[in-house]
C-alpha cells in the first residue's frame, strides 16, 4: 500500500470529521480550494472492500460502515425472564376465557391488572389483541396466540385441563392454608355453587 | 553569602537551564527590572506563584536561584504594593514577614543550634518552588498537545452502536393451570357462618331477674342474681360474661319500668338492686 | 493491498460506528465473543499515515483524524474550553500525582483551590472522584479519568509529558520527603513558622 499523498489524507480526515455529508465544493473550500476529485476518487478505491465505505449520494460525500456489516450497527441481546405472577395469571385467564377484555380479566383476577402486564404478554408473542367488544366502550379484546399454544406445547385451547381436573389436582385448593387456620379452620363447603363456570369456551 | 542556593546540598535537577521554561504562560504581572513591575494581583495565584514568577525572572535555572535576590524582589514588590495602597491578601503579607524573617536568619552570625538551620528552610522554599515550576510545566505541556475536539477529531456523524435488549419471557404450562386455579380458588364467593355461641339472651334475663326480684326487698348485689350451677355451663366465663351483661341490660328495664330500684354508691361499686315496694 | 478479512472489516466498521471509545472487552461483546487483539492491531498498522488514525487511549480504542492535520481542521466555532491557569495546574497536579486530595493539591500550588476549580475540571469529564484516602479526616481524593487521556492523546498515564523525569528527579515527592533525603533524613520539626502549610495530609 502506498502512501497516501497529503491532499488524501486531508480530504479523507475532513470527511471523518464532519458531522454531515459534504458536497465537493464544500471539501474543496474546506481545503483552501484544492482540487479534490483526484482524491476522492483515490480513497473511494481504497476503502473498497473494508468495513467502513466512502459513498456519494446525491452529489455529497460520507463515509459510513459498510452495508453488509450493517447488521453490527443494531445487536440483539435477549434477557430471559420469568413472567411475573400477575402476568401469569392475566394469561392463565386469557387462555380459559378468551376473548376477555381488560375489566374481564379484572373481574377474574378480582385485582387491578396493570397496563404493562398485558403488554408484556404481548411482547411475549402469546397474547394479541383480537378486536374490540361491540359493548358500550368498545373495550379491546384479547386472546391468545398461536405461538402461545406452540410454547406451551398445547395442540388446541381444548388440551388445556377443566376446572374438574384442577380440582382433582388439588389445584382448587386455596393456597393459604395458614390463612384457613387462622381464621378457625371452617374451610370446607365452599359452595358447589362457585365452580360452575367455564371449562368450555 | 549572597547566593543561598545550598551548594553543598546536593539539588534535583529537571531543567537544564531556562529553556525548559519557555513557552511558559506568564503570570498576570510582568516587568522589567527596578520597579518597573506593575502590579496586578489579581494576577497572581498566591504569593507562592509570585515567587516562583520572580525566581523565573532570575533568568537562571532554578536549582541556582538566589533566595536573598528573590526575597529582596519579593519584598520590594508587597512595599510597593503598600505604598500604593493596595489591599494585599493575608497570605501575602505572611510570606512577606516570613521572607524577612528568613533573610535575617541568613545574613546573620549562624546560630550552630538552630534547627533547621536558615539554609534548610530556603531549601525547602526552593524545594517548593521547583515542584510548582514542574506541575506549572507540565499542566502547559499537557494543553499543547493534540486534543479531542481540537487538533484531532473523532468521527463527526457515527452511526452509533445500538445494542436492543430484548426479553424473552419464561413461563410453564403448568404455572399457567396453577395460576388459573390460584385465581379461581381466590374468587371464590365466601360464605361466612356465625357459629352458635353460648349467651344469655335478654329475655331469659329479664324474666329471671324479674322473678327473683319479687321475692325480695332487701338490697341485693346485681351479681347475685345470675345463675349458677355446675352441671349447666355456668362455669363457661364467656356465658357468665354474657349473663352479667343481659341481666345488666335487664335491671336497667325493670327501673325503667318503675318495678326495680338500683343504686351505685361508687363508680365500678357493686350495683345493689331491690324491688320497688308497691 | 491485501484485502481485510471478515473480522478485520467487522471491527474497523464497529469502531468507525462507535460514538465513543471502545475497549477490548466491547469490541468482542458486540462481535460475538470474537478475539479482536490481532485485528486492532492491523488496523492500527493499515491506517498509520494515514487521514485518519486508530489510536488506544487508557484500554479503549477509536479512530481520529491524524494530528497534523490539525492546521486544517481546527474549528474557530466550537472552540475548546479555555481551562484557568488554577484549574490547568490543578488538573497536571492530579494527573501527575494521582489519586491526590485537594490538601495535597494545595501544598504543591501553596494556594487555596476554589469550589469551582475541581467541578469545572469535573464537568469536563477530565477528572473523578477515586474515593477516600484513609487518613483523619478521610479526604475526598481525585483522579483523571478515561476520558481525560482520550483527550489529550496519551494512550496511559505513563504516556504524561515528562513524567519520567519528574519522578526521577523526585519532583513528585513531597516537598518533605524530598528534604529529607537531600538533607540526610533529618525530618524533625518543619521550621514552625509560614512555609508550615503541610504538603503532608
Amino acid at each position: 500500500m502506498s502512501a497516501p499523498d497529503d491532499l488524501v489524507r486531508a480530504v479523507e480526515a475532513t470527511l471523518f470529521a464532519a458531522d454531515r455529508p459534504l458536497s465537493v465544493d464544500e471539501i474543496s473550500r474546506h481545503l483552501g480550494g484544492a482540487s479534490v476529485r483526484g482524491a476522492l476518487a483515490e480513497l473511494q478505491a481504497h476503502y473498497a472492500g473494508r468495513g467502513v465505505e466512502l459513498v456519494e449520494r446525491g452529489g455529497r460525500w460520507h463515509f459510513q460502515t459498510a452495508g453488509d456489516l450493517a447488521h453490527l450497527l443494531r445487536r440483539e441481546k435477549e434477557d430471559v425472564r420469568r413472567l411475573s405472577r400477575a402476568a401469569t395469571e392475566a394469561l392463565a385467564i386469557i387462555a380459559y376465557h378468551e376473548p376477555v377484555s381488560r375489566a374481564e380479566i379484572e373481574a377474574i383476577r378480582g385485582v387491578q391488572t396493570a397496563r404493562g402486564t398485558l403488554d408484556v404478554l404481548m411482547e411475549a408473542g402469546w397474547v394479541r389483541i383480537a378486536g374490540r367488544r361491540e359493548v358500550p366502550g368498545r373495550p379491546t379484546i384479547y386472546a391468545t396466540t398461536g405461538e402461545f399454544l406452540a410454547h406451551f406445547g398445547l395442540s388446541s385451547r381444548r388440551d388445556l385441563p377443566g376446572i374438574e381436573e384442577l380440582r382433582a389436582a388439588g389445584l382448587l385448593d386455596p393456597v393459604d392454608d395458614a390463612f384457613a387456620v387462622l381464621t378457625g379452620g371452617m374451610e370446607d363447603d365452599r359452595g358447589g355453587s362457585a365452580d360452575g363456570e367455564d371449562e368450555s369456551s | 553569602m549572597d547566593d543561598v542556593a545550598p551548594a553543598n546540598l546536593p539539588v534535583p535537577s529537571l531543567f537544564d537551564g531556562d529553556e525548559a521554561w519557555d513557552g511558559l504562560p506568564s503570570g498576570g504581572a510582568a516587568g522589567g527590572e527596578g520597579g518597573a513591575l506593575y502590579l496586578e494581583l489579581e494576577g497572581w495565584e498566591g504569593p507562592l506563584d509570585l515567587l516562583l514568577d520572580l525566581a523565573r525572572r532570575q533568568k537562571v535555572d532554578l536549582r541556582t536561584i538566589s533566595i536573598l535576590d528573590l526575597v529582596d524582589q519579593y519584598l520590594g514588590y508587597i512595599n510597593q504594593a503598600e505604598a500604593l495602597r493596595l489591599e494585599l491578601a493575608a497570605d501575602y503579607l505572611v510570606m512577606a514577614a516570613w521572607l524577612a524573617y528568613l533573610k535575617s536568619l541568613l545574613l546573620l552570625p549562624r546560630d550552630p543550634e538552630m534547627q533547621p538551620s536558615p539554609e534548610e528552610l530556603a531549601l525547602k522554599l526552593q524545594l517548593r518552588l521547583q515542584r510548582l515550576g514542574a506541575m506549572r510545566e507540565a499542566g502547559a505541556r499537557l494543553m499543547a498537545r493534540d486534543r479531542l475536539g481540537r487538533d484531532v477529531f473523532a468521527r463527526g456523524a457515527p452511526e452509533g452502536l445500538r445494542v436492543d435488549r430484548r426479553n424473552r419471557w419464561q413461563c410453564e404450562l403448568f404455572d399457567v393451570i396453577q395460576a388459573y386455579g390460584t385465581v379461581k380458588a381466590r374468587t371464590v364467593p365466601v360464605v361466612h357462618m356465625v357459629r352458635e355461641r353460648p349467651v344469655m339472651t335478654l329475655e331469659s334475663a329479664l324474666s329471671r331477674v324479674g322473678a327473683m326480684l319479687g321475692t325480695s326487698l332487701e338490697w341485693r348485689e346485681l351479681r347475685s342474681f345470675l345463675p349458677s350451677g355446675e352441671g349447666e355451663g355456668w362455669d363457661n366465663p364467656q356465658l357468665r360474661r354474657s349473663a352479667l351483661a343481659s341481666s345488666f341490660v335487664a335491671a336497667l328495664e325493670l327501673a325503667k319500668q318503675g318495678k326495680a330500684e338500683l343504686v351505685q354508691d361508687e363508680i365500678f361499686g357493686p350495683l345493689l338492686l331491690r324491688a320497688v315496694a308497691a
